[in-house]
């Protein structure tokens, strides 16, 4: 993996952001009417949207958990979403993706509520300039919110990671090619429990232990406009 | 219950939104709304939600058309949109809608594909044209080609550099010279209607798609659902979906 | 899409046909024995049979109707039937024309009859020389009936288009691959209805009405030849 | 019943049909009714009916034989043509039969390979045999290796020009120089039949395939079913295929 | 096909062994604990694995036979065990030979035993130096044994063939692509029934009977080794 | 009831079979078992065992790094295995296994990839590492990184010979440069245990994977299970992985 020089000039990125901020947010429940509940997100020009279907009953009937419901997440890239065209239908990538993300919503829910039942949960990236995944968790526990599924907790997500020897939050398609490590992360904010951590790079103990706090940080401020959007949905309700 | 109101409504001559037969829900088209595609679009129609993506690629000709651009239109109907879809390969609706959309811009000769030569019979541009629907409340179909269309007039064509592409730079527009616009007409009853929400759709079975060019010429025609026209029927459809054209093109810039 | 000038010499095809003029049709009933019903049906050089095995039992269960039969067609050519061998399985051309195939039979059956069954179509093409799809379905009407499936009305189908700036019914291949524009066309003949309307290339109103009568007319002429071969299958019988 | 039917008679030394045990059904065979084929054949064997098509085409030989055409043989055992036949891929049974009819055409060398170079190294022709079931009324693969061999037989190699294929006209035949035949030969209690019905092949679990060429050799077996033979089974069936061949063999013009 | 002329070199094989030689049997069971039944086989390099599932419950129920049991098998080769690397997943080579790997078992058991269950029996090739499906049927058949499902008799089998004119057992993979023919064989040694036979190649009838006279006696000997493993592992349990 | 007890005995500070939680079960390597590939090792821990192999062949280097060889790590979880493991394509468990594998090998820079060039932009060593589970008993990604990095330790790079692969003679090793040792940890209660087996990982959500360089440095993080973590906990899993993997790391050669 080769690694570009010049991420950080005079302590800026290249998008003249400093190294803890994140890119700007944008959240919007409701955006998907036939779906129980759906969410926007976008972290700068990474956008990503989920649904939610469910609980709803699930066939073929020998796939029903007597106890639980199943939790089914697939997370999809559009193929114009990224520069060179991706040809549509899942890829290991997306596979492994799709799984953490269900992982990572997995702690939140009261699964055993609705046994025999399935919950649904579709992410797809209409645009990738870094931090998909954890756009997609963070729209994805919106729209369950959105769909009124009872939750412990929202899931808050970020990405950091270390460019240039720095280390920052929220990362572009471009930082995260050239980065020395980058590191996806999702927790409940209130109960302060992760429930993704995925990372890849070259990282002392110390170095990692900074960039975990510095996720944990910046997962806070997403949990900030994540609560505050439901409050507007709820106040739009009233 | 809801297909059964919906039903007398429209033998009463009422739309359950209050619409005309002949009007469509409101329309709203943005353009370029995704950067990493060379050209993009997203429609509503009411609560119905297309996004169209464009990206150019390199590709290599037909024997029988060595100066020849390709073109690919391709439909993911993702079970986000609709409790109705599934994951999986292109189901029988989305290969068919994929292609009335291809049928609609190629019979249309809408894109110059003639001009899109890099090296004859070597090297041509693909123009991938991507739809991905975002919600399903009905009339995918004319939402879908009007989105890939709005996409491919604001599409431009990279800067190539050692004959390799430059993401991001660009040389000149896509050559679009025609607009054709799809326009679905549905019997209801003794009457027509046009742009039929979700709960119609489900209801009438007997539709007709029209593809209309700026100059009035019908391109494309698709006849839909399980049930019968009679020749009568047809020929209304299409004065229909000609008028109607019209006003759906004057919609875009 | 390239047309070539001389598909009409002196005011007649390339074969010798006179515009509105069809091929030789040819029709068989009962051609495959292991199936409830079946028959062939040739234009000319184009060579399609279709068989029908049911109403029979749906599995699995959760797929079957409980208020109709499920209506299933596929329409598949085999690799040798084109000039380029075409790889077996379906393409996304045979995955749209099998499903206006279905549509163009649905409206002559009585499914609401056979709750929870299906009744499955297959067409082959052994030959392929244009209008393929629509001697599928003349097969597949025929199949039906051999099959003894009860119908409102038989389904006549054939392919009409612009040449060379003429008005022509019954395109070969060749026809067209170079033509202006074609038009596939069905119905139920005695009762003038519509089942089956599919056309690609550039027409006026004015042509557009004048090819819809002259489809008509032809699917008349093809019903006439429907009707005599299945007189004459049950006057064996008797 | 039907199946109890068939056995007690067996036991008899009677078939349901009437024929003797060593009796084929009446074998028609029909040539070059595919004319978009470079070689075809339909084969019917009492009402069991194969066609079969041969497509050639460009192919690039394999680098341990650089000179050599290649063979391609793939079985369709479309729905149509039984109950039993599912949509989707080749499932065990189609690649089986293909395989089989693959081995007999390939071990016999009945194809002079070897004579199909166009460039060495570079490309070859491939030749393409597609096995289309028709009807399944029992014994398929003797159906379909008869279909594939006539289908060869009366294949033409395409004319070329300036590296491209003209379809419809032609150089010269397919090299052909055997005639291999598939004999399919049934245990029924302590006797053998041939050419078994469907409802003879549901009932006999121990079959024997047997491909003879003009010479009397064997070039390919194939124990078939789910029941066991002995050694003196095996050793009778493979006398009565090599005699059954070269009636079969006869009937090819 | 090319064949080279120098396979037998005074007498012997490029590998030294005698024409009826078999290179070193080495069988083991109970090699895959989470089976029910497990066996490694190796006919010198050619290493197989098998294991047994079952007898267990069959879903989709509609797959269910209600008066026999299914008895499934699945012939797979590692993609590290050829000189090319093998991509994974089924080809036509696999597919047709997990059939005849089946059909070479069933004979053995009593099915009818266990109605609406399914044995599921897998096989991995992890080196493949010839005789690789006689190679998994040998381990198969002692995988049953050792999940104690009940059999009539062993399933012995070897390959034998006709290398540079000369009739010889046990084929490398070296001598089967350059052989004149080759003949897969299985049996029930005790019962003398066989239950496997493919052969390709060109052979007299003559050459073809002793060939499975060959044949037959190798299985024989493979059979001693198989009887002598169970006793030993029954030994142990002892 | 197995599970209540093993959960039981945990929360007491035991496991069923007496370890400690900080001990792995015995952990046994074979090295060159598969003398087709051009590096194997088969790794048992307990009586879990994976077998992974090596393969050699040309590939095409990515634009970006034209003078680079690749890495391709697949995994299959073949129905032999396990009960729980089904035929067919690769299911998520075994996509995310090899991924991690991948990672740990990838971003350690353990395999120096720029020495792996044969012509650049055109020819470059693809190392395929393909990891084949024999028996599933608990930690299957431990061992499958452990077999994989003994595999890669023992490759060999075949000669050539007119631009043909020489397969079975070689040329000199692999450049691999550093070992990459993964450890999962995992919660249990207020403690932490490493090298669980399968009963444990059944009731155990909360897991850890680490993957450790010679340097104490880590290279791949992946949290596993479907229960949540603290800081803490993370923060103290990775001590203990640092510490584990130079236990293991001392058992390769």
């Amino acid at each position: 993996m080769k690694t570009r020089e010049k991420l950080i000039v005079d302590g800026k990125r290249l998008d003249g952001r400093l190294p803890e901020q994140l890119r700007t947010i944008e959240m919007k429940t409701g955006v998907v009417t036939r779906a129980n509940g759906s969410a926007l997100m976008k972290f700068g020009n990474t956008i990503a949207i989920a649904s939610v279907h469910g609980p709803r009953a699930l066939f073929p009937r020998h796939l029903q958990e007597s106890e639980t419901c199943l939790l089914r997440c697939r997370y999809n890239m559009a193929p114009f979403s990224v520069d060179e065209r991706k040809s549509p239908g899942p890829d290991r990538r997306s596979v492994e993706l799709s799984k953490v993300i269900r992982l990572a919503l997995e702690p939140t829910l009261f699964l055993e509520d609705f046994p025999r039942a399935t919950i649904d949960v579709y992410v797809e990236i209409l645009q990738a300039d870094g931090s998909t995944r954890v756009a997609g968790i963070n729209a994805a526990s919106l729209a369950l919110a959105d769909a009124g599924i009872p939750m412990r907790d929202l899931v808050a997500a970020c990405s950091v990671g270390k460019i240039s020897g720095t280390l920052v939050v929220d990362l572009t398609a471009d930082e995260d090619n050239n980065s020395e490590a980058d590191l996806a992360f999702a927790m409940l904010p209130s109960k302060k429990k992760i429930t993704l951590l995925q990372m890849d790079g070259i990282l002392t103990k110390e170095e990692l232990n900074k960039l975990l706090k510095l996720a944990k940080d910046s997962c806070e401020k997403v949990y900030e406009t994540q609560k505050k959007v439901l409050k507007e949905k709820y106040k739009r309700v009233e | 219950m809801e297909e059964l109101y919906t039903l007398e409504l429209i033998e009463k001559g009422k739309r359950v939104d209050k619409r005309r037969f002949d009007e469509f829900r409101k329309v709203e088209i943005k353009e370029g709304i995704i950067k990493k595609a060379e050209g993009s679009a997203s429609v509503r129609i009411g609560e119905t939600e297309v996004t169209a993506g464009v990206k150019l690629d390199f590709g290599k000709p037909f024997p029988d058309s060595p100066e020849e651009g390709m073109l690919i239109v391709n439909a993911e109907f993702t079970p986000l949109a609709s409790p109705d879809f599934e994951s999986g390969p292109p189901g029988e609706d989305a290969v068919e809608l994929a292609r009335i959309v291809d049928r609609g811009i190629r019979e249309s000769n809408c894109i110059e594909l003639e001009k899109l030569c890099i090296a004859p019979a070597e090297k041509v541009w693909s123009v991938f044209v991507d739809i991905h629907i975002i919600n399903h409340q009905g009339n995918l179909l004319d939402a879908s080609a009007l989105a890939s269309l709005v996409a491919l007039l604001n599409t431009k064509i990279p800067k190539l550099e050692d004959d390799k592409i430059l993401r991001g730079e660009f040389e000149r527009n896509l050559p679009v010279v025609f607009k054709p616009i799809n326009i679905t007409v549905c019997k209801a009853g003794n009457s027509l209607l046009v742009d039929p929400s979700f709960e119609e759709e489900k209801i009438l079975g007997a539709k007709l798609s029209v593809c209309v060019r700026d100059d009035d010429r019908v391109c494309a025609l698709q006849k839909q659902g399980n049930k019968e026209l009679s020749l009568e029927d047809i020929e209304k459809m299409i004065d229909v979906a000609i008028e109607k054209s019209k006003e759906i093109r004057s919609l875009i810039r």
